[in-house]
């Protein structure tokens, strides 16, 4: 995503890099995020404006086609769209938003949270040193998401892959969370 | 009452210890008492016992549902202070521990009062300006409390970690030398020999389950697992299960019940000279005569009667206590409980009468009635043998939930900016 | 390693004997003697076979102590064992603990050597020291209480020693989730997670040991479908192993049986390893949610309570077993046998034949179960049956028994022994049951409890259980596993069969057995029959505590410390139970059962706590702009998890002197301070305004967009509980500010007030404290300073007047820009996305640093605002002031008809006009600062307890006032103002006079100046 | 640590995932204004704190941040059910029954 000139995006874990032979620990790219609330009336307009059906059952994850956005359940009125912001920037979806005229509230938490990759075999047993959910696949299968907890902070987890989550939490919890996730990860037995 | 001496073992010693009486008498329940205590813990055992001793009145049954000293009394972590802001709380708990000081010798009863110092961290600016306005205040209440700068607190508790580089630094701590501990089994069985002594019956593995109300609405008595007991006056001590009993005289009570949980370490030898408490990181610890490192646990969040809580409960005091003293973490958790404690909306107690003529309620201790033992019981006592409050205890009504005059210590230690 | 020769592992090592690779050795000391053990060992066991029995001294006569047992419930040979200084463990079970090579133990409680203890004059005194002697004395002179007895008492008491240093060791946890979680690796738990595992569900099996087995490490002589018990275990457990659905733990306890079948695990990774990696934890905290629990647990074999029962070379019947079956080690060469129970005669077999002589079988009972007696005989061992063991001799060692026919009172005959061996029966393990809530029933007929009515989804099965015999054990382990595979969704579920053949088959081994005192032991008696060997609680102490009047099973407990030591009372409580039924004329039932609590053993505390130490005990958040105040030499304070810059000391200057600066700096010219931490909440919709009408006392409805106001916020009592600048961005849109320490709770205050009270209002919140770092540029330059970098904003007074907000542009990247202040200067607040807020601050403080501005801290924001009067929620107010206390009134607005907050405001006691009110105070000496939290009072000649009228909440020194200046609340302070009240320190008492609120620019000209 | 099922999330949760927040089914008055002070004692002090089934209100504030309520028993710490804010009280004699026959 382009910066405004000469203004240099400084991500919170901006060169972090964390890794053990069977899990790997990576900072997301920057993105936009949203945090979209709405009532039930306002779902198919909302989802027409994002190109993207709002899930709407709890724990769900739903990508577009291309990959490049994507809306997380976390609440019975409540989503996270996350979108890589290579078509465009926050203002612009906001606008689309708008333009629906439907009841919702759309706010711009881009800057408020960040994300780490938890990737490889490891990656379940690694959050299962501070998350309390069952992350089985059973449990928690490809595109499974929800809102929890992570040792003593909170976080959005997201299961992407088999072996692969995206960890979002705030901008200040996330020294803990990359520092709890690199403890956890020399524990991988 | 044989006197418990020195002598006394010795002679005994030579015997097989065959010539010890009874503690405490089991007695067959009468069927109507001047005063019923509902509730044979420390505040109720005392209260029977100043009733006889200072007020003549002895025709006092205590009444227990399970084993005396079993609830709170024998579950909690024994800290003893006086030390709060307000006039009305320093007055109480001071009352209380200038009874302890005296407490063994009264009672003929060993309640190993330590006065080893309690000591109370604090981590920031605004948890310095805290403890400082309750020094300032304690001063001019008479209340002893002094104030330390880091190193004097390690100095005073050498395991202390007063880096500055902790995630909460030290930046003091009050220190109040009179506080400390106390055997807390004694000081159920020493008030409970003490008053069975002088004719209290005390009458344990009996629930009460009513209270009865003449025509007037006056308290007339309990209904019990062995019957009805009648008492013209009726004194509910039950800490964890007031709000269920003053229900069966249909007084609703301003009153949640809590678990709340505690551990002790394996014993070790002496390393841990003080007790030392920190609000900031949710953490208080001692080490008994024993040598276990007695620990204080939250409470959990939700209501309870279960006597158990959660491990994460136990974690999050581990967490603080292993951060303040890096190295206990190769100490062991030898034995956790829970206990039930009743919280009022200002975490202070209610003392009084109730709309109820001849029923009086002493309750809402939270997590912090044990030290206020003997202070707690010496005023309950005179509240019901005069129908009226002493000066102490006077504001700790039911009344203020009413007007808002609440006794509120914890919103005054108030919150980070 | 040395060299394998087999000898040097000890000369009690049999032949042919046990389970260990005798090339296999792993050095060791004990209190500084060099020993060498077999790996696999536990330091009990290696001490035996090099013929140590003297393992420690007990907690209060300090009398010589050898192992009792091989397993968990250890009470005597406890010992400090380290890797090295930093790595010292006390109060290790010489009996689990298991030898690594270079590993050191060292006895306990004794001084100066375990042989020779001076604490042993106690033993000498022990009629003087019965329980709850301490009740009784030490009370005179009061004082010596704590100057003499109690130091003396504590340092007697106590076992090992706490380590001292900080510990290097790593500590991990993990949650997990399974659909059956088995205890115990017996036959009992490896069959039934085996059927469970089988049938596809996933199962998670612990156990204590190093290896699966349970009794199959004493048990020998058993055949598991065709192949011997123990390597059938083995092998099974590898099965499991390799199963995906599967989570086999060795070493791994389960020590506490929460709510919901919540369980939690330590696994003990490294402390059996020479040379741990570095990356691995010494310990992993399993805390597990299983849908169902299978309790394996076995049972614990209880000793035999008879005079002087505690020499070393006294033990339980099966730990002899253990030593010999497992570790190859004889526990003596000439082994008495006292039982009570079937189980003993297996023990005294096995060692028989081994080559041990078995002097004599003494057995309490008129003859043990059929088969027994003539196997006995065909040993060549006598057995002496309706005896008892009256008397040990030995000192350091058993040396001899003496026994008699029960009933008689003869002196009886000597025995010599060089260890004797004793079963009173087995306790079934029921701990987690208990601690599940499960209610216990009474086996009358065997002496014992069992689990009954269960409160949790969970099964007992197998010795725990009370189920007798090996084919019962296996078939009802099985279909335990069948059912809690199918409770759990299984559908497929295969038969398995296990088929098992023992030697001992249809000898009762598991039942009958003896609770409470033996013969010599009654209550006649005065020898001192050990009932709880760690605390040394006797027979007679526990009748002494019944006599005392202790009825309850508590009572006896807490009066005597039975089982309150370190093994938490596993071999000692049903006898302590018996005994004081016994003397109560009561059943053991009626007289109840002591509590079981977690843990079941001890857990470290590194184990619970995990990995939440150093860094990870809490989380240190900084603000985006926190490497900017960094690099230039902020000191940082701690507010709430969030380190804020507190000030900018330049070289050579103090705190005081760098605030004084910054303070006239802001002042004179500019300066910029973050305000990123402070709360922010997007309340968006159609009924946004009215939302905010009803949490605020103010009025936001005819706030126009573009307009900003201080809001403050109530509980429902009336009192203050956050303020903040609340923004309106548009007719449907605000951005609301709270305090740092307040965001959190006033959002959930708010969602509650949204979602429950008010669900009908179209409006939604979001966080947005992280979304926007914040600049506080503040001071007369403040403008100037940031008008370049700002487009699309007109930034004039008129357009843009305090009070105000914008959004647009500043250096390229969206601004919300505030026109506000909390210095009293004029000022802005220039939130921008914090990603780009580095970025944006070098800009601006490259301008503004040029023009004279300075950064400037929290203590600087904290004398600029009191200078102003404006108050900070949490240090000038706690939880007890009203807005009207606080000078606030003019915020509560006079025309909603409703606010949360409304009704608690107006109570009697809200609205005395004596409540303590925030005033100004200045010092009659305008050079002495107040002490914040100090205390005001009208008479400083009053007597203590004096009468306080309030106290002083803030209080600096302010240079641009050029005086010290102060906030307080004082009891009817506003019609006080002029007054001279008093402030009575330690050392003096400083007067004071009562002023407004305000000491610097009181008509408020600066604001827009 | 308990189990809590939420009703939005339609899973069961550990407990640290939640918030408790008091007694349920206390409606705050309409009258706000005009409450007496023994009327505001009431609403704002006096608890049920009943040894048994208690309705109670909980916040899923760490997953979907709905409040809800639930019928809890305070000796076993075992919920009857989890139901979403608004809704009316359960009938507590059917939920105890239904307990009895599934458990």
């Amino acid at each position: 995503m382009d910066s405004p000139v000469g203004m240099e995006r400084i991500h919170p874990l901006q060169n972090r890099r964390g890794a053990s032979a069977h899990v790997g620990l990576t900072p997301a790219p920057p993105a936009i995020r949203i945090a979209l609330r709405a009532g039930g009336d306002a779902l198919s307009a909302l989802s027409m404006a994002i190109g993207l059906d709002l899930p709407r059952a709890p724990k769900t994850a739903v990508v577009n086609g291309d990959g490049d956005r994507s809306v997380l359940w976390l609440g019975p009125d409540e989503w996270l769209l996350i979108d890589d912001g290579e078509n465009g920037e926050a203002a612009d979806l906001l606008a689309r938003l708008a333009e629906t005229g439907v009841l919702h509230s759309a706010v711009d938490v881009s800057h408020r949270n960040t994300a780490i990759m938890v990737t490889g075999e490891a990656a379940a047993s690694v959050l299962a040193a501070g998350c309390p959910q069952d992350l089985s696949l059973k449990a928690f299968p490809v595109n499974a998401c929800s809102r929890t907890v992570l040792g003593k902070i909170e976080v959005v987890i997201w299961r992407m892959a088999d072996d692969m989550f995206r960890v979002e939490c705030w901008r200040s919890f996330s020294d803990y969370a990359f520092a709890f996730l690199s403890e956890a990860a020399k524990d991988v037995r | 009452m044989r006197k418990y001496s020195v002598f006394a073992i010795a002679r005994e010693a030579m015997r097989g210890h065959n010539g010890w009486e009874k503690q405490w008498s089991s007695p067959e329940p009468r069927s109507s008492y001047d005063v019923v205590i509902v509730g044979a813990g420390g505040h109720g055992l005392g209260t029977a016992y100043y009733l006889a001793r200072e007020h003549g009145i002895r025709n006092v049954a205590v009444i227990e549902k399970g084993w005396l000293g079993g609830g709170n009394t024998g579950r909690n972590t024994t800290i003893i202070r006086s030390n709060y802001l307000y006039d009305e709380s320093a007055g109480l708990y001071n009352h209380a521990l200038n009874l302890w000081q005296d407490l063994s010798q009264e009672l003929n009863y060993n309640v190993m009062y330590s006065a080893r110092g309690v000591m109370m961290l604090q981590h920031n600016v605004h948890d310095v300006q805290s403890a400082k306005r309750h020094v300032h205040s304690n001063r001019l209440n008479g209340v002893d409390n002094e104030w330390l700068e880091p190193e004097e607190a390690k100095a005073f508790c050498p395991p202390l970690n007063i880096s500055q580089s902790a995630r909460y630094p030290v930046m003091g701590a009050a220190l109040q030398r009179r506080g400390g501990v106390a055997r807390h089994d004694a000081v159920a069985w020493g008030y409970a020999r003490a008053a069975s002594d002088m004719g209290v019956h005390i009458i344990q593995n009996c629930e009460v389950t009513g209270i009865r109300r003449g025509p007037n609405g006056e308290v007339k008595g309990v209904d019990t697992a062995r019957g009805f007991i009648g008492a013209k006056k009726v004194g509910v001590v039950a800490a964890g299960h007031t709000s269920v009993l003053m229900d069966m005289a249909g007084v609703h009570m301003p009153l949640e019940s809590f678990p709340l949980q505690a551990l002790v370490s394996e014993p070790v030898k002496p390393i841990f000279p003080c007790v030392v408490m920190s609000n900031t990181v949710h953490a208080y610890i001692s080490q008994s005569d024993k040598g276990e490192l007695v620990i204080g646990a939250g409470t959990d969040q939700y209501t309870s009667y279960s006597q158990t809580g959660g491990l994460h409960i136990i974690q999050h005091t581990l967490d603080a206590i292993c951060e303040m003293f890096p190295i206990f973490t190769r100490m062991k958790m030898l034995r956790s409980w829970g206990g039930i404690v009743d919280v009022t909306p200002d975490r202070s107690p209610i003392l009084a009468k109730t709309p109820v003529k001849g029923l009086y309620v002493n309750c809402g201790w939270g997590t912090g009635g044990f030290k206020a033992t003997p202070g707690s019981a010496h005023v309950f006592a005179h509240t019901i043998a005069n129908d009226a409050p002493h000066k102490i205890n006077e504001n700790f009504t039911l009344e203020r939930f009413r007007t808002g005059r609440l006794i509120d210590e914890a919103a005054a230690a108030a919150v980070a900016h | 390693m040395s060299a394998p020769h087999r000898m040097t592992s000890g000369a009690n090592r049999v032949a042919g004997a046990g389970r260990l690779t005798p090339a296999r050795t792993a050095r060791f000391t004990f209190d500084g003697k060099q020993l060498t053990a077999l790996e696999g060992d536990t330091l009990a066991s290696a001490l035996l076979a090099n013929g140590i029995h003297l393992m420690g001294r007990s907690f209060k006569y300090h009398r010589p102590r050898g192992v009792l047992s091989a397993g968990a419930e250890e009470p005597n040979a406890l010992m400090g064992v380290s890797r090295d200084a930093a790595r010292y463990q006390p109060n290790v079970r010489a009996s689990v603990q298991e030898v690594f090579d270079g590993m050191r133990a060292n006895s306990q409680n004794r001084w100066p050597s375990l042989a020779f203890d001076v604490g042993a004059v106690n033993d000498a005194l022990s009629p003087f020291l019965a329980a709850g002697f301490y009740y009784k004395t030490f009370m005179w002179p009061r004082a010596a209480w704590e100057r003499l007895y109690e130091p003396n008492i504590r340092a007697a008491a106590g076992l090992g020693v706490a380590p001292t240093e900080p510990d290097p060791d790593r500590y991990a946890s993990r949650y997990a989730h399974c659909d059956v979680l088995v205890v115990g690796g017996g036959v009992a738990g490896l069959s039934a997670a085996l059927a469970a595992a089988e049938s596809g569900v996933s199962v998670i099996l612990c156990d204590e040991q190093a290896e699966m087995g349970g009794a199959l490490h004493h048990e020998v002589g058993i055949s598991i479908n065709g192949e011997d018990g123990f390597e059938w275990a083995q092998k099974t457990a590898r099965r499991l192993a390799f199963m995906d659905n599967v989570e086999v733990l060795t070493r791994t306890t389960a020590f506490g049986y929460y709510a919901q079948n919540f369980v939690g695990l330590t696994e003990r990774v490294t402390d059996h390893l020479a040379s741990p990696r570095s990356d691995q934890p010494r310990e992993r905290l399993w805390q597990v949610r299983a849908r169902r629990v299978i309790l394996a647990t076995g049972a614990i074999e209880r000793h035999m309570v008879f005079p002087d029962n505690d020499r070393p070379g006294i033990m339980l019947a099966s730990a002899a077993r253990t030593f010999l079956n497992h570790y190859g080690v004889a526990v003596g060469s000439k082994v008495g046998v006292y039982a009570a129970c079937d189980s003993a005669y297996e023990a005294a077999f096995d060692l028989k034949r081994a080559g041990i002589e078995i002097p004599v079988i003494v057995d309490t009972r008129d003859g043990p179960g059929e088969g027994l007696l003539s196997a006995a005989a065909d040993l060549g061992i006598e057995v002496l049956t309706r005896h008892g063991v009256i008397a040990t001799g030995g000192r350091l060692r058993v040396s001899s028994i003496r026994v008699r026919p029960i009933g008689s009172s003869d002196g009886g005959r000597k025995i010599a022994v060089d260890a004797l061996i004793m079963s009173a029966g087995w306790t079934p393990a029921i701990h987690l049951f208990s601690q599940s809530r499960g209610k216990v029933t009474w086996d009358a007929e065997n002496s014992r409890f069992l689990p009954g009515a269960y409160a949790q989804d969970c099964l007992s099965i197998g010795a725990c259980n009370g189920t007798a015999g090996l084919q019962e054990i296996v078939e009802e382990a099985l279909a335990s596993g069948e059912l809690m595979a199918r409770a759990t969704g299984a559908e497929d579920v295969p038969k398995l069969s296990v088929a098992v053949e023992s030697r001992a088959e249809g000898r009762s081994q598991w039942t009958s057995g003896m609770a409470g005192a033996g013969e010599g032991a009654g209550a006649d008696s005065a020898a001192k029959a050990f009932v709880d060997f760690q605390n040394d609680v006797t027979a007679k102490d526990i009748r002494l505590a019944v006599r005392e009047g202790m009825h309850s099973i508590e009572h006896v407990k807490r009066f005597t410390t039975n089982g309150m030591a370190t093994d938490q009372g596993k071999t000692s409580n049903m006898h302590g139970l018996a005994i004081a039924a016994e003397t109560l004329g009561k059943s053991i039932p009626e007289v109840g059962l002591t509590t079981f609590r977690a843990p079941y053993t001890p857990v470290t505390f590194g184990a619970i706590v995990g990995h939440s130490r150093g860094a990870l005990f809490d989380p240190v958040r900084k603000t985006a702009l926190h490497e900017c105040w960094e690099t230039n030499g902020a000191i940082f304070e701690d507010v709430g998890q969030w380190k804020r810059a507190w000030y900018f000391p330049r070289v050579g200057e103090d705190m005081h002197q760098a605030v004084a600066r910054e303070c006239r700096t802001v002042r004179e010219t500019a300066g910029l301070f973050d305000a990123s931490t402070l709360g922010k909440i997007e309340v968006v919709g159609p009924d946004a305004a009215k939302f905010l009408d009803l949490m605020y006392t103010n009025a936001w409805s005819s706030l126009a967009p573009g307009r900003s106001k201080y809001g403050v916020m109530l509980r429902e009592d009336g009192y203050i509980y956050d303020d903040g600048v609340v923004g309106r961005l548009a007719e449907d849109r605000f951005h609301v500010t709270t305090t740092t320490g307040g965001a959190p709770r006033v959002l959930h205050h708010m969602e509650d007030y949204l979602q429950t009270e008010f669900p009908d209002l179209d409006v939604w919140l979001t966080s947005i404290t992280e979304q926007w770092a914040v600049i506080a540029v503040q001071g007369p330059k403040a403008r100037e300073i940031i008008a370049p970098f700002v487009e699309g904003i007109d930034m004039s007074d008129e357009a843009m007047p305090h009070m105000s907000v914008r959004e647009g542009v500043i250096c390229g990247v969206p601004t919300r820009l505030f026109r506000m202040s909390f210095t009293g200067e004029r000022g802005f607040e220039v939130n921008v996305p914090a990603d780009y807020a580095r970025s944006v601050f070098e800009a601006l403080w490259e301008r503004a640093e040029a023009m004279g501005a300075c950064l400037y801290g929290t203590e600087t924001m904290h004398v600029l605002r009191a200078e102003k009067g404006y108050i900070i929620v949490g240090q000038d107010t706690d939880g007890t002031v009203t807005p009207h206390d606080a000078g606030l009134s003019w915020a509560i607005s006079k025309k909603k008809p409703d606010f949360v907050g409304i009704a608690g405001l107006r109570r009697s006691d809200l609205v005395r006009t004596d409540r303590k009110q925030l005033v100004g105070l200045t010092t009659k000496d305008p050079r002495i600062v107040l002490d914040e939290g100090a205390q005001i009072v009208a008479d400083p000649n009053e007597k203590i307890p004096m009468t306080m009228l309030g106290h002083v909440t803030s209080s600096y020194w302010s240079d641009n006032c050029g005086r010290s200046i102060a906030l307080a609340v004082v009891a009817g302070g506003r019609e006080r103002i002029g007054q001279t009240l008093y402030v009575p320190m330690p050392d003096r008492t400083i007067e004071v006079e009562v002023t407004s609120t305000v000491f610097f620019d009181k008509e408020g000209g600066r604001l827009n100046g | 640590m308990l189990l809590i099922h939420c009703p939005y999330c339609a899973e069961e949760r550990p407990e640290i995932e939640f918030r408790h927040a008091g007694e349920a089914h206390i409606a705050r008055p309409d009258a706000m204004a005009d409450l007496s002070e023994e009327a505001f004692q009431g609403y704002f002090f006096i608890r049920d704190n009943r040894k048994g089934e208690v309705f109670e209100r909980w916040r899923h504030i760490h997953g979907c941040g709905r409040f809800f309520n639930a019928v809890r028993n305070t000796i076993t710490d075992k919920f009857l059910a989890t139901y979403e804010a608004g809704k009316p009280k359960p009938d507590l004699d059917a939920l105890k029954a239904q307990k009895g026959t599934s458990a």
